[in-house]
C-alpha cells in the first residue's frame, strides 16, 4: 500500500498518467469499432423470453440482458458507436466553430467582438434544455440534429474561452514581435496564438465529451432522443432508469462504459496538453 | 375521516369543466363536480343530479327530472336553471374557446320546464350523449358564482355538487379538496384528499414506495416498476382493461405497405402475444381491433391474425418485396413502454426480413404535424382511449375519409358505414354495424393491433374499498383509509 | 552636485558578539537535484552581510531556505545547520517545524520580496496587511495595529500615513510599495532582515531612496540584514560582509572593503570586473568597446579587443527623423465612452539618428520611452507629429513601402522570454522574419542563413531545434538578436534589451551589438534606464521625463556636463559599485509625477535651449 | 457608474429582445395550440379550431402576436396561460422563488464542496489527495444528473426513509435535489478552482504572507482565496445562469415546481404565453446575474472598484 502510494507521488506518475489514459481509450475505442466483429449480430439479438436475466450468470449474457432480452454486454460495447460519435463530432464542431469566432473576435475586437459576444449573451440566456426541445420539436430526433443541437448550444464556450486568451496574449510580447517584423495576422493566428491556447481548449474539448455524451442521455430521459434501435450508453442509461430497483445492470454497465470513456479521454486530454507545451511548465 | 394523497401526472391547469380534454381534470374533476348523469366503475349509466331521464321525439329530446334539494359547495342551489346556464355556456361564446364543445354539439337547446325539470332539444340524435353527460364538459357548473366571480376566478376556484370540496390549489404542485358533508349521495367517509401532480413516473413510484403518496393514478407506473410495488408489502397494484389501445397503423397510401399482403404479412411477423407476455407483463391484452373488450362495438368472434413468420415470409415474397426492405416505425418520444414494443417489433420484422427504424417524435409533433399531414413513416403509433367506451369515437376518427387521424385511407364504403351507424339509436342494430367495421378493417389490415393496456393503480394497503376506475375517474365518496 | 563622501573609513571590524545566524553545511534539493551545496556563512546582529551572484546562483533559496519557506517548493534539507539567536535562545532552524517557523517568520526573522508590485495581496488595504502582522505576532488590536502601522509607514517616509492605510496596492506607485513593505517587515523588530533583491524592479532614484531607508533604519533598529543582490554597485552601498556565490556554491566571503578592493576569487574577479562602472568612460568622445574579462577554468583572461566605436555617419542624411511627435491614450471616460482623460505619454518629441549611430533614451519608468519606440516600429498610433526613414515620412507611405519597414527596423524588447514563442523552435522564430518577407526561396537557403545567424550571435547552429524554456537568459536574448538581424535591419530598437541580463552576459551582449555596428553600420535606438550602461554604448543621449525630452546631445556632454536638473539626480542616483565612494545622498522625496491629465489640460512645453552645440536643455521653468 | 448601468441596461433589452424573438418565433413553428387543446376530442372540425385560435390569440401573423407580447411586458403583463388561462405572472411568481431557491443552494452546496477540495488538491498538487480528487471530479462528470438523482432517491428516500423522495414542502425537501446537483456541479467546479488556486499560489503575495508567520489556513483562505475570486465569480455567475433554466432534468425528477419544469411543460403543451414569459424573465435574470458579477467583482477586487 505504501509502496503502491508513493509509486503515485512520482513524477513517473505522470507518465502513468498517460499509459492508463491511452490504454483505456484505445481499448474502448477498439472494442467500440470492431463490436460488429466481437458480438456479430448480438446487439439487435432479442429474446424476450430471456429478458432481464442477471450478469455474471451465463457466459452467453455475462453482463445481464435487458428488458428486451438483449445481451447488455454486446450492447454496451455497440453502443460506443453512437456515444462516441456524438460525442466527438458534437465537440469537434463546437470547438471548431467557437475556436474560429474567439479568434476572430479577440484579434480583430470591433464589430465582430461585438457580434460574436451578444451572440453569446443571447446563447446564454437561451437554457439548453429548452433550446433542445424546440429544436427538436420542429426538426425532429435524429443522430444528425442532436449533434447540430450540441454544437449550436456549444461553440459559444470555446468562443468565449479563446477570446479571453486572446485577449491576454495578444498584448504579450512575443505577439507584439511577430507583428513588429510584418507577420500577417493570419499567419500571427494560425502559427502564434492557436499553439499558445490549445491547452485550455483540449481541456475543455475532453471534458466537453463526456458532458455532451451525457447530455445525449438527458435528451433520451426528456423524451427527445434518437432511433432506440441504435444503442447508446445515453439512451440505455436513461432507459434502464426504471429497471434500477428490479434490474441494475441495464444501466449501471453502460453508465460504467461512460465513466471509463471520461477518465480514459481526461487523463488524455490533460496529458496531451502538458506535452504540446514544450516549456512543460502549464500547470496540470 | 383520514386524508388520501393521490399523485396525477399532469397538472390541467384549469378546473373548468369546459376548458380541457385531459384525462387528469376528470380525475380529480369527477369528485367536485356531477353531470346529470353517472357512469361508477361498472360502467352502468345511473342517475345522477337527474333521478330520471325519458328521450322524447325519436330521440331528439330528452327530458331530465332533476335531483331536488341539492347545492352547490358555495350553498346555491342546483336546479334546471344551473343546467341550463352550464349547457348555454358550454355551448356559448365561453364554451368557443375551449375543446369541449366539439363533444355536445349534437344539443341544440336546453328548456326548462320547472325548477326541477330539463329538457336537452337535440339536432340529432345521438347514441353516446347520455354517456357524455357523465364526465367532462357535461359537469353541472354553479350559475351567480361564475357570473359573480367571473371564469377566471372559477377556473382556479372551483365549485361544483360533488363530494369533495375545493380547498386550494398550487398550480404546478397539487389540488386540496375536503369533505362536502352535505353530498346528495351521503357523505364521504375520507375528510380530506389531496391530488399532487408528479410527471416523472420513477418520482411517483418513490414516493408511493415512501408512504407519503396513498394512490398513484394511470397511466403513471410505468410496466418495469409493476413488480418494485408488487414486492413491497405495504403496497398493492390494481390492474383492469382500460379504455387505452395502441396500434402500429400503416401508411396505406405508398411505399411497400401500400400492399395489404404487406401489411398482413408485417402483422403475422410479430409475436403480440409475447409482446403483451413480457414487455407488458401481462398488464395489457391482446387486441384484434383498435378497441378494447370494454368497447361498445367489441367482438370476440374476431380474432387477431395469428404469429406466423413463415407465412409472412411467403406473403412478403409474394407481395414482390426483397428481404431488406426497410420501414420506419413512428413513436412518441416519451412513451417508454412503446419504445421498448416497438423495439420488439423491429426485431420481429427483422427476422422476416424487413429492417425497421424507429423514428421518436416529440408528442405534439407526432399528433399534430406528422400523422394529420400524412408524413409518417410506414408505419405509426397511435395510442387511443376514449372514456365513452365506444368503438365509434375510435372508428370514427380512425378511418372515416379525410378525419384528422386519417391521412391516407380513403373507402368510400367504409364511410358509409361509419356514417350509418351514427343516426341510429337501436342499440343492438348499432353494434352490429360497429362489429362489422371492425371486421372491414382487420380485412383490409389498415393497422397492426397491439393491445389494451390495463389502467394500472398503485394503491397502499392503508387504502380501503378503492375503485379502480377503468376510465381514470374514482370517485373517493367510499374510500377509507387506515 | 558633488558627491559628499560619508565616513570614508572602512567598515568596522566585526564584533566579537555571537552571530546571529549562522548557516553551516546547508545544502538544499529540489527532486534530488542539489542547487545549493555545503553552504555556510555568518550574519552578526547590527551588521549587513550581502549575497552576491548572477541569476540561478541559490540566492533566493538560501534566503527561502531560512525561512523554511523553501519546504513549501518542495525543497528538502540533506545537510546543515541554520542556528539562530532568536528571543527564546538559539534553536536550528532546520529541525523546527512549520507551527514553530511561524512563530518566528515576521517576528523575528522578516522578509522583503523582488518584486513590489506583486508582493502585496491586491485586495487587502495597506493597513490590513500591515495590521496582520501586528495583530498576529503582538496580538494587538485592530486599532492599536492601525496606529502602529501608521506610524511604520511614518517610519519608512511615507508622507500622509493614514491615507496610505486605507488605499490598496494598485494606487501605489512601485517604491511606495516597496516601502510599505519594509514597513511591513518592520512592524514586528525583527532581529533578523531579509532582502531579496528589494530594489532591482525599481528605477535608480528610487531605488536611492530605499537604499538609504534602509540603511538608515537598520542603524536605527540595530537589526541585522541579509541583503541579496546582483548588483555590485546596491552591494557596495550598503553590505559589510560580502558573500559570493555561483551556482549553488560559496566562492569568496569577506569584508566588503575588501572584496572590492582586493577580490581573491577569479569569480569575483570577473564578477567585478564585468560591472559597468559609471564615468568609466570620462574624457572620451566615443563609446568604447572594451575586452571581455572571462573566468577560464581558475583564472581570469580578457579576450577580444578594445576598439573605438565611432561608427555614427555624421555626414550622411539621418536614417530616421521623428519631429515633434506626440501619443496619448485614453485613459478614464465618460459614460459615452469619450475620454475625459489622457495619458500624456510622449509629448512634442524630437530626434534624429543617423547610419552607424546609437542614440540612447533615458528616463525613469514611464517616461514614454517604449512608447516612442512602439510609434516608430508602427506598433503604436502616434496622436501627432511625422516620423520620416530616409527622409520619407510614415504618414506618405503606402502599405507595402510600411510593410517593408518593417523589414528595415527591427525591435528587440527587454523580456527575451516573452518575446520568443513558447512554442515555437527558436529556428522557427529567428526565420520568421525572412519567411515573412520572403527574403530567401528554399528551406535549405532558409536553413544556412538561420544557422550562420546563431553562429553570429554566439550561439551553434544544433541550438536552432530548441525551444526558448531550453535556453538561459541571455542566450535567449542572443535569439533575439539573431531574429532582429534576419532581415538585415538599418535600425534597431532595442527597448531594455540588457535590463533582464546579468552583468557578465550583459557585457558581451553590449560587445555584441556594438560588433554588428561597427560591422552592418548598424543604427540602434537604445532604451534604458542603466545610466552606466548607456554611456558605455552610445554615441548620444536623450533624456526624458513624463514624455518630454529635457536634454539631449553627446554622451561626454550628458555624462560630463548635465545642464538639466533632473539629468544630473538621475546621475546621483546611480549606485557606485566603490564601497570606498559611498554617497549620502540627499534623500529625493516624492514620487514621479503623474503622466494622466485632464483632457483639455494639456502640458506645457518649453522651449530646447542649444548650450552647446548639439546639447539641447529644456528650460525649465 | 451610471454610464456602467446604462450600456447594462441596453445590453439586457437587446438580449431579452432576440432571446424572446426567437424563442416565440421557434416555438410556433412547433405546432398549433389548438390541435394540442383539442388533442382527444371526438371530431373537430376546421372551425372548431379556427374559434379557439380566435380565442387564443393566434391567428394573428406573428409580429403583431410579438408586439402585443411586448407592449403587455410593458405593464408587467405576460398574457395568460393557453392551458387554463392562469395569468402567467402567478405562473412564474409560484415558480420562480423555486427554481432560484434550488439553484441557489445547489450552488451554495457546491462551493461549500468545491473550494475546500480544490484548495486541497492545489496544495497536495500531483500527490495522493490531488490525484483523487482529480478522479473523483472525473467520476462526478461521468454520472448523469437523473441517474445520481434516482440513486439518491433509491437510497435515501426508500431504503433509509431519511428524506422525503420530492416535492418542496420543507426544507428537507431541498436536501437530495441540493445535493445532486451540488455534487454534479462540485465536479467541474473542483478542477477550476484547483487551477485558479495553483496560479494564485505562484504569487508572490502568498509567499509573503506566509513569510508574515499566517497559518496556512489563514494564507489560502483568506490571501489566495480572495484572489481567485474573480475567475471563480465569472464561472459560478454562469454556471448559475445556466442553472435556472437547466435544472429541468432535476427539476422532475424530484418534483419541483420550478422554472424548468414550467417552460419545459409549457413547450410541450405550446403553451406560448407561459413559455415566452419564463424566457423572458430568465433572460433577465441572467443578465441580472452578470450584473451582480461585475458589482460583486468590485466587492471582491479592489482595483476594479476604484478605476
Ligand atoms: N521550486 C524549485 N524547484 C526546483 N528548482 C528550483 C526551485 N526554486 C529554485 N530552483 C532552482 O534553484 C536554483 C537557484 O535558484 P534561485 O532562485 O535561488 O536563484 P537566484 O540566485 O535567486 O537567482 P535570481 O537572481 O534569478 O533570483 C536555480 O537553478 C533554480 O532553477
Ligand atoms: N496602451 C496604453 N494605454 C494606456 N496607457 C499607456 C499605454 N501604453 C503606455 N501607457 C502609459 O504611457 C506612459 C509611458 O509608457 P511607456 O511604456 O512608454 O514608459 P517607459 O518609459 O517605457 O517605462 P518603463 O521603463 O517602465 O518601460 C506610462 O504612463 C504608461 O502607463
Ligand atoms: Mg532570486
Ligand atoms: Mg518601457
Amino acid at each position: 500500500m505504501a509502496a503502491a502510494l508513493s509509486f503515485l507521488r512520482s513524477p513517473r506518475f505522470r507518465n502513468l498518467e498517460f499509459l492508463l489514459g491511452a490504454s483505456l481509450t484505445l481499448v474502448i475505442c477498439l472494442a467500440v469499432l470492431f463490436s460488429d466483429q466481437l458480438f456479430p449480430g448480438g446487439a439487435d439479438k432479442m429474446d424476450l423470453m430471456a429478458r432481464l436475466s442477471p450478469p455474471f450468470r451465463t457466459a452467453a449474457h455475462p453482463l445481464g440482458t435487458d428488458p428486451l432480452g438483449r445481451d447488455v454486454l454486446a450492447r454496451v460495447v455497440a453502443g460506443g458507436k453512437i456515444s462516441l460519435l456524438v460525442g466527438f463530432v458534437s465537440v469537434a464542431g463546437a470547438a471548431v466553430i467557437g475556436v474560429l469566432m474567439g479568434l476572430i473576435s479577440g484579434y480583430y475586437r470591433g464589430i465582430c467582438d461585438i457580434v460574436v459576444m451578444r451572440f453569446a449573451d443571447v446563447q446564454l440566456a437561451l437554457p439548453f434544455i429548452l433550446l433542445a426541445i424546440t429544436f427538436i420539436a420542429i426538426v425532429g430526433g435524429s443522430l444528425t440534429n442532436t449533434i447540430i443541437l450540441l454544437i449550436v448550444s456549444q461553440w459559444v464556450q470555446y468562443a468565449r474561452l479563446v477570446r479571453g486568451s486572446v485577449l491576454a496574449l495578444r498584448e504579450r510580447e512575443f505577439i507584439l514581435s511577430a507583428r513588429a517584423i510584418g507577420v500577417k495576422d493570419w499567419r500571427i493566428i494560425v502559427q502564434h496564438l492557436l499553439p499558445n491556447l490549445i491547452g485550455p481548449v483540449i481541456v475543455l474539448l475532453t471534458l466537453n465529451v463526456a458532458n455532451n455524451i451525457l447530455l445525449e442521455s438527458s435528451l433520451t430521459f426528456l423524451g427527445l432522443g434518437i432511433d432506440p434501435t441504435i444503442p447508446s450508453w445515453g439512451g440505455m442509461l436513461a432507459s434502464g432508469r426504471t429497471y434500477l430497483q428490479v434490474a441494475w445492470w441495464v444501466s449501471v454497465f453502460p453508465g460504467l462504459a461512460i465513466l471509463l470513456t471520461v477518465l480514459g479521454l481526461n487523463l488524455l486530454g490533460d496529458w496531451l496538453r502538458d506535452s504540446l507545451d514544450p516549456t512543460g511548465r502549464t500547470s496540470r | 375521516a383520514g386524508k388520501l394523497t393521490i399523485s396525477s401526472p399532469q397538472d390541467p391547469g384549469s378546473w373548468d369543466p369546459i376548458d380541457t380534454f385531459l384525462v387528469n381534470w376528470a380525475s380529480v374533476g369527477t369528485n367536485i363536480f356531477d353531470g346529470l348523469t353517472y357512469r361508477g366503475p361498472d360502467r352502468k349509466l345511473v342517475p345522477g343530479l337527474a333521478e330520471s331521464w325519458t328521450e322524447m321525439d325519436g330521440g331528439k329530446r330528452i327530458r331530465f327530472k332533476l335531483r331536488s334539494g341539492v347545492t352547490f359547495h358555495n350553498g346555491e342551489p342546483f336546479n334546471a336553471a344551473a343546467v341550463k346556464f352550464t349547457f348555454d355556456r358550454l355551448l356559448g361564446e365561453e364554451g368557443a374557446k375551449g375543446p369541449q364543445r366539439s363533444n355536445y354539439i349534437a344539443i341544440e337547446s336546453v328548456e326548462v320546464i320547472d325548477d326541477t325539470t330539463v329538457d336537452l332539444k337535440l339536432k340529432a340524435p345521438d347514441p353516446v350523449l347520455l354517456t357524455k353527460l357523465a364526465g367532462y364538459g357535461a359537469m353541472i357548473v354553479p350559475p351567480k358564482y361564475i357570473q359573480e366571480k367571473g371564469d377566471a376566478f372559477f377556473n382556479v376556484n372551483p365549485v361544483g355538487t360533488g363530494p369533495f370540496k375545493f380547498v386550494s390549489y398550487a398550480p404546478k404542485t397539487g389540488i386540496k379538496l375536503e369533505a362536502n358533508p352535505n353530498y346528495w349521495g351521503g357523505a364521504p367517509k375520507l375528510s380530506e384528499v389531496e391530488y399532487r401532480f408528479i410527471t416523472e413516473p420513477a418520482t411517483a413510484v418513490a414516493e408511493l414506495q415512501a408512504g407519503r403518496v396513498d394512490v398513484v393514478l394511470p397511466p403513471t407506473i410505468p410496466i418495469g416498476m409493476v413488480p418494485v410495488i408488487q414486492a413491497d408489502p405495504k403496497l398493492t397494484v390494481l390492474s383492469i382493461p382500460g379504455p387505452t389501445v395502441d396500434a402500429l397503423r400503416f401508411n396505406t397510401k405508398s411505399g411497400i405497405t401500400a400492399d395489404p399482403r404487406v401489411r398482413k404479412a408485417l402483422i403475422m411477423a410479430v409475436d403480440r402475444a409475447a409482446i403483451v407476455k413480457s414487455i407488458l407483463a401481462g398488464q395489457a391484452s391482446e387486441i384484434a381491433s383498435f378497441q378494447g373488450e370494454l368497447s361498445f362495438g367489441y367482438d370476440p368472434a374476431l380474432k387477431p391474425l395469428p404469429f406466423d413468420p413463415k407465412g409472412a415470409q411467403a406473403l412478403l415474397a409474394q407481395a414482390g418485396v426483397k428481404p431488406g426492405a426497410t420501414v420506419q416505425i413512428d413513436i412518441r418520444g416519451n412513451d417508454a413502454t412503446m419504445n421498448e414494443v416497438a423495439q420488439a417489433v423491429a426485431a420481429y420484422l427483422g427476422a422476416v426480413g424487413v429492417v425497421a427504424t424507429i423514428k421518436p417524435y416529440e408528442t405534439n409533433v407526432l399528433l399534430n404535424d406528422i400523422i394529420p399531414q400524412g408524413k409518417t413513416g410506414a408505419m405509426f403509433q397511435q395510442k387511443w382511449g376514449g372514456w365513452t367506451f365506444d368503438y365509434d369515437n375510435t372508428a370514427y376518427a380512425m378511418y372515416h375519409s379525410g378525419e384528422k387521424w386519417n391521412p391516407y385511407e380513403q373507402d368510400a364504403d367504409l364511410d358509409k358505414l361509419l356514417e350509418s351507424q351514427r343516426a341510429i339509436t337501436d342499440v343492438a342494430e348499432r353494434e352490429r354495424i360497429l362489429k362489422q367495421i371492425a371486421h372491414a378493417v382487420a380485412d383490409k389490415a389498415l393497422e397492426m393491433p397491439l393491445y389494451n393496456s390495463n389502467a394500472i393503480y398503485g394503491v397502499a394497503k392503508r387504502v380501503k374499498n378503492f375503485p379502480p376506475a377503468s376510465d381514470n375517474r374514482p370517485k373517493l365518496t367510499e374510500v377509507t383509509v387506515d | 552636485m558633488q558627491p559628499s563622501t560619508r565616513n570614508a573609513a572602512p567598515t568596522p571590524a566585526p564584533p566579537a558578539t555571537q552571530p546571529l545566524l549562522s548557516v553551516e553545511g546547508l545544502s538544499v534539493e529540489f527532486g534530488g537535484q542539489r542547487v545549493i551545496d555545503d553552504l555556510s556563512f555568518r550574519v552578526h546582529p547590527g551588521r549587513t552581510l550581502a549575497i552576491v551572484g548572477e541569476s540561478g546562483s541559490g540566492k533566493s533559496v538560501t534566503s527561502l531556505s531560512v525561512m523554511r519557506l523553501a519546504d513549501m517548493a518542495g525543497a528538502r534539507f540533506p545537510t546543515g545547520r541554520i542556528l539562530f539567536q532568536g528571543s527564546q535562545g538559539p534553536r536550528d532552524l532546520l529541525t523546527a517545524t512549520q507551527k514553530e517557523m511561524r512563530a518566528i517568520r515576521g517576528k523575528e526573522i522578516a522578509m522583503i520580496f523582488q518584486e513590489p508590485m506583486t508582493s502585496l495581496n491586491p485586495v487587502f488595504t495597506i493597513g490590513d496587511q500591515i495590521g496582520e502582522t501586528l495583530t498576529l505576532h503582538e496580538g494587538m488590536g485592530k486599532a492599536a495595529a492601525a496606529e502602529e502601522a501608521r506610524r511604520l509607514l511614518d517610519m519608512v517616509r511615507l508622507p500622509d500615513a493614514a491615507q496610505i492605510l486605507k488605499r490598496y496596492p494598485h494606487q501605489l506607485s512601485g517604491g511606495m510599495r516597496q516601502r510599505v513593505m519594509i514597513a511591513m517587515a518592520l512592524a514586528c523588530r525583527p532581529r533578523l532582515l531579509i532582502a531579496d533583491e528589494p530594489t532591482t524592479a525599481l528605477d535608480v532614484t528610487i531605488q536611492a531612496q530605499i537604499l538609504t531607508i534602509m540603511r538608515d533604519l537598520q542603524a536605527e533598529l540595530g537589526m541585522a540584514m541579509m541583503f541579496i543582490t546582483h548588483d555590485m554597485g546596491v552591494v557596495a552601498e550598503m553590505a559589510d560582509d560580502v558573500v559570493v556565490m555561483w551556482k549553488g556554491r560559496k566562492v569568496e566571503e569577506g569584508r566588503a572593503a575588501d572584496l572590492f578592493a582586493t577580490p581573491r576569487q577569479p569569480y569575483t574577479r570577473a564578477l567585478l570586473a564585468a560591472v559597468p562602472r559609471l564615468g568609466s568612460m570620462a574624457g572620451q568622445d566615443h563609446p568604447r568597446r572594451l575586452p571581455l574579462t572571462v573566468l577560464d577554468g581558475d583564472h581570469v583572461t580578457t579576450v577580444g579587443e578594445a576598439r573605438v566605436q565611432d561608427t555614427a555617419d555624421y555626414g550622411a542624411a539621418p536614417l530616421l527623423s521623428v519631429r515633434d511627435l506626440s501619443v496619448r491614450f485614453k485613459s478614464r471616460t465618460n459614460w459615452l465612452g469619450c475620454a475625459t482623460h489622457q495619458v500624456h505619454a510622449v509629448t512634442q518629441v524630437s530626434f534624429d539618428i543617423h547610419p552607424g549611430e546609437t542614440l540612447a533614451l533615458v528616463g525613469e519608468s514611464g517616461s514614454g520611452k517604449s512608447t516612442i519606440g512602439r510609434t516608430i516600429q508602427q506598433l503604436q498610433e502616434a496622436t501627432s507629429g511625422r516620423i520620416s526613414f530616409h527622409g520619407r515620412p510614415l504618414s506618405e507611405m503606402g502599405a507595402a513601402d510600411r510593410n517593408r519597414l518593417r523589414r528595415d527596423v527591427q525591435y528587440i524588447f527587454q523580456d527575451p522570454f516573452a518575446s520568443l514563442d513558447p512554442r515555437k523552435t527558436v529556428g522557427f522564430s529567428i526565420a520568421e522574419p525572412i519567411r515573412t518577407h520572403g527574403l530567401l526561396d528554399g528551406e535549405r537557403e532558409i536553413r544556412k542563413r538561420v544557422d550562420g545567424l546563431l553562429e553570429r550571435v554566439g550561439l551553434t547552429p544544433a541550438h536552432a531545434a530548441r525551444y526558448p524554456h531550453e535556453f538561459s537568459g541571455g542566450q535567449r536574448q542572443r535569439v533575439c538578436i539573431a531574429r532582429a538581424l534576419a532581415s538585415d535591419p538599418k535600425l534597431i530598437i532595442a527597448d531594455e534589451a540588457l535590463s533582464a541580463l546579468d552583468v557578465s552576459i550583459q557585457a558581451q551582449v553590449i560587445n555584441l551589438f556594438m560588433d554588428l555596428q561597427a560591422e552592418r553600420g548598424l543604427a540602434y535606438l537604445f532604451i534604458s534606464h542603466d545610466m552606466a550602461v548607456v554611456e558605455k554604448m552610445s554615441h548620444r543621449v536623450a533624456v526624458l521625463f513624463l514624455g518630454q525630452i529635457m536634454e539631449m546631445g553627446s554622451r561626454r556632454q550628458i555624462f560630463e556636463s548635465p545642464a538639466h536638473d533632473y539629468t544630473r539626480r538621475l546621475l546621483s542616483a546611480v549606485p557606485v559599485a566603490d564601497p570606498s565612494r559611498r554617497s549620502r545622498r540627499a534623500l529625493l522625496d516624492g514620487e514621479i509625477p503623474s503622466p494622466i491629465r485632464a483632457v483639455g489640460d494639456d502640458p506645457a512645453v518649453l522651449p530646447l535651449e542649444e548650450v552647446r552645440p548639439g546639447h539641447f536643455v529644456r528650460r525649465s521653468a | 457608474m451610471a454610464g456602467f448601468l446604462l450600456k447594462r441596461l441596453i445590453q439586457a433589452v437587446f438580449v431579452m429582445v432576440v432571446v424572446t424573438l426567437v424563442v416565440s418565433f421557434a416555438i410556433r413553428l412547433t405546432g398549433d395550440p389548438a390541435l394540442m387543446l383539442t388533442q382527444g376530442a371526438g371530431s373537430i372540425t376546421e372551425q372548431d379550431l379556427e374559434r379557439i385560435r380566435e380565442a387564443l390569440g393566434v391567428n394573428r401573423p406573428f409580429l403583431v402576436q410579438y408586439g402585443g407580447f411586448l407592449t403587455g411586458l410593458l405593464r408587467f403583463d405576460f398574457g395568460n396561460s393557453f392551458l387554463g388561462g392562469t395569468p402567467v405572472s402567478r405562473l412564474i411568481a409560484d415558480a420562480l422563488p423555486a427554481t432560484l431557491l434550488l439553484a441557489l443552494v445547489s450552488m451554495a452546496v457546491s462551493i461549500a464542496l468545491s473550494i475546500p477540495l480544490g484548495i486541497r488538491a492545489a496544495t497536495a498538487r500531483g500527490g495522493v489527495a490531488d490525484q483523487a480528487i482529480r478522479i473523483l471530479s472525473l467520476v462526478g462528470l461521468s454520472v448523469p444528473n437523473f441517474w445520481l438523482a434516482t440513486m439518491l432517491v433509491l437510497l435515501f428516500a426508500i431504503t433509509l426513509g431519511w428524506l422525503p423522495p420530492s416535492g418542496m414542502e420543507s426544507p428537507s425537501n431541498f436536501v437530495l435535489p441540493a445535493v445532486t446537483m451540488g455534487v454534479i456541479l462540485t465536479a467541474t467546479n473542483v478542477r477550476l478552482v484547483r487551477s485558479a488556486m495553483l496560479e494564485t499560489l505562484q504569487s508572490q503575495y502568498v509567499m509573503v504572507a506566509r513569510a508574515k508567520g499566517l497559518s496556512e489556513g489563514k494564507v489560502l483562505y483568506k490571501h489566495a482565496l480572495r484572489n481567485c475570486a474573480i475567475p471563480l465569480i465569472t464561472y459560478f455567475g454562469l454556471q448559475f445562469g445556466g442553472l435556472l433554466g437547466g435544472i429541468v432534468v432535476v427539476e422532475r425528477v424530484f418534483n419541483w415546481p420550478g422554472l424548468g419544469t414550467l417552460a419545459f411543460d409549457a413547450v410541450a403543451a405550446r403553451d406560448y404565453p407561459v413559455l415566452q414569459g419564463v424566457i423572458t424573465v430568465l433572460s433577465l435574470l441572467i443578465v441580472g446575474v452578470n450584473l451582480l458579477v461585475d458589482i460583486a467583482y468590485g466587492l471582491v477586487d479592489p482595483r476594479i472598484r476604484t478605476s
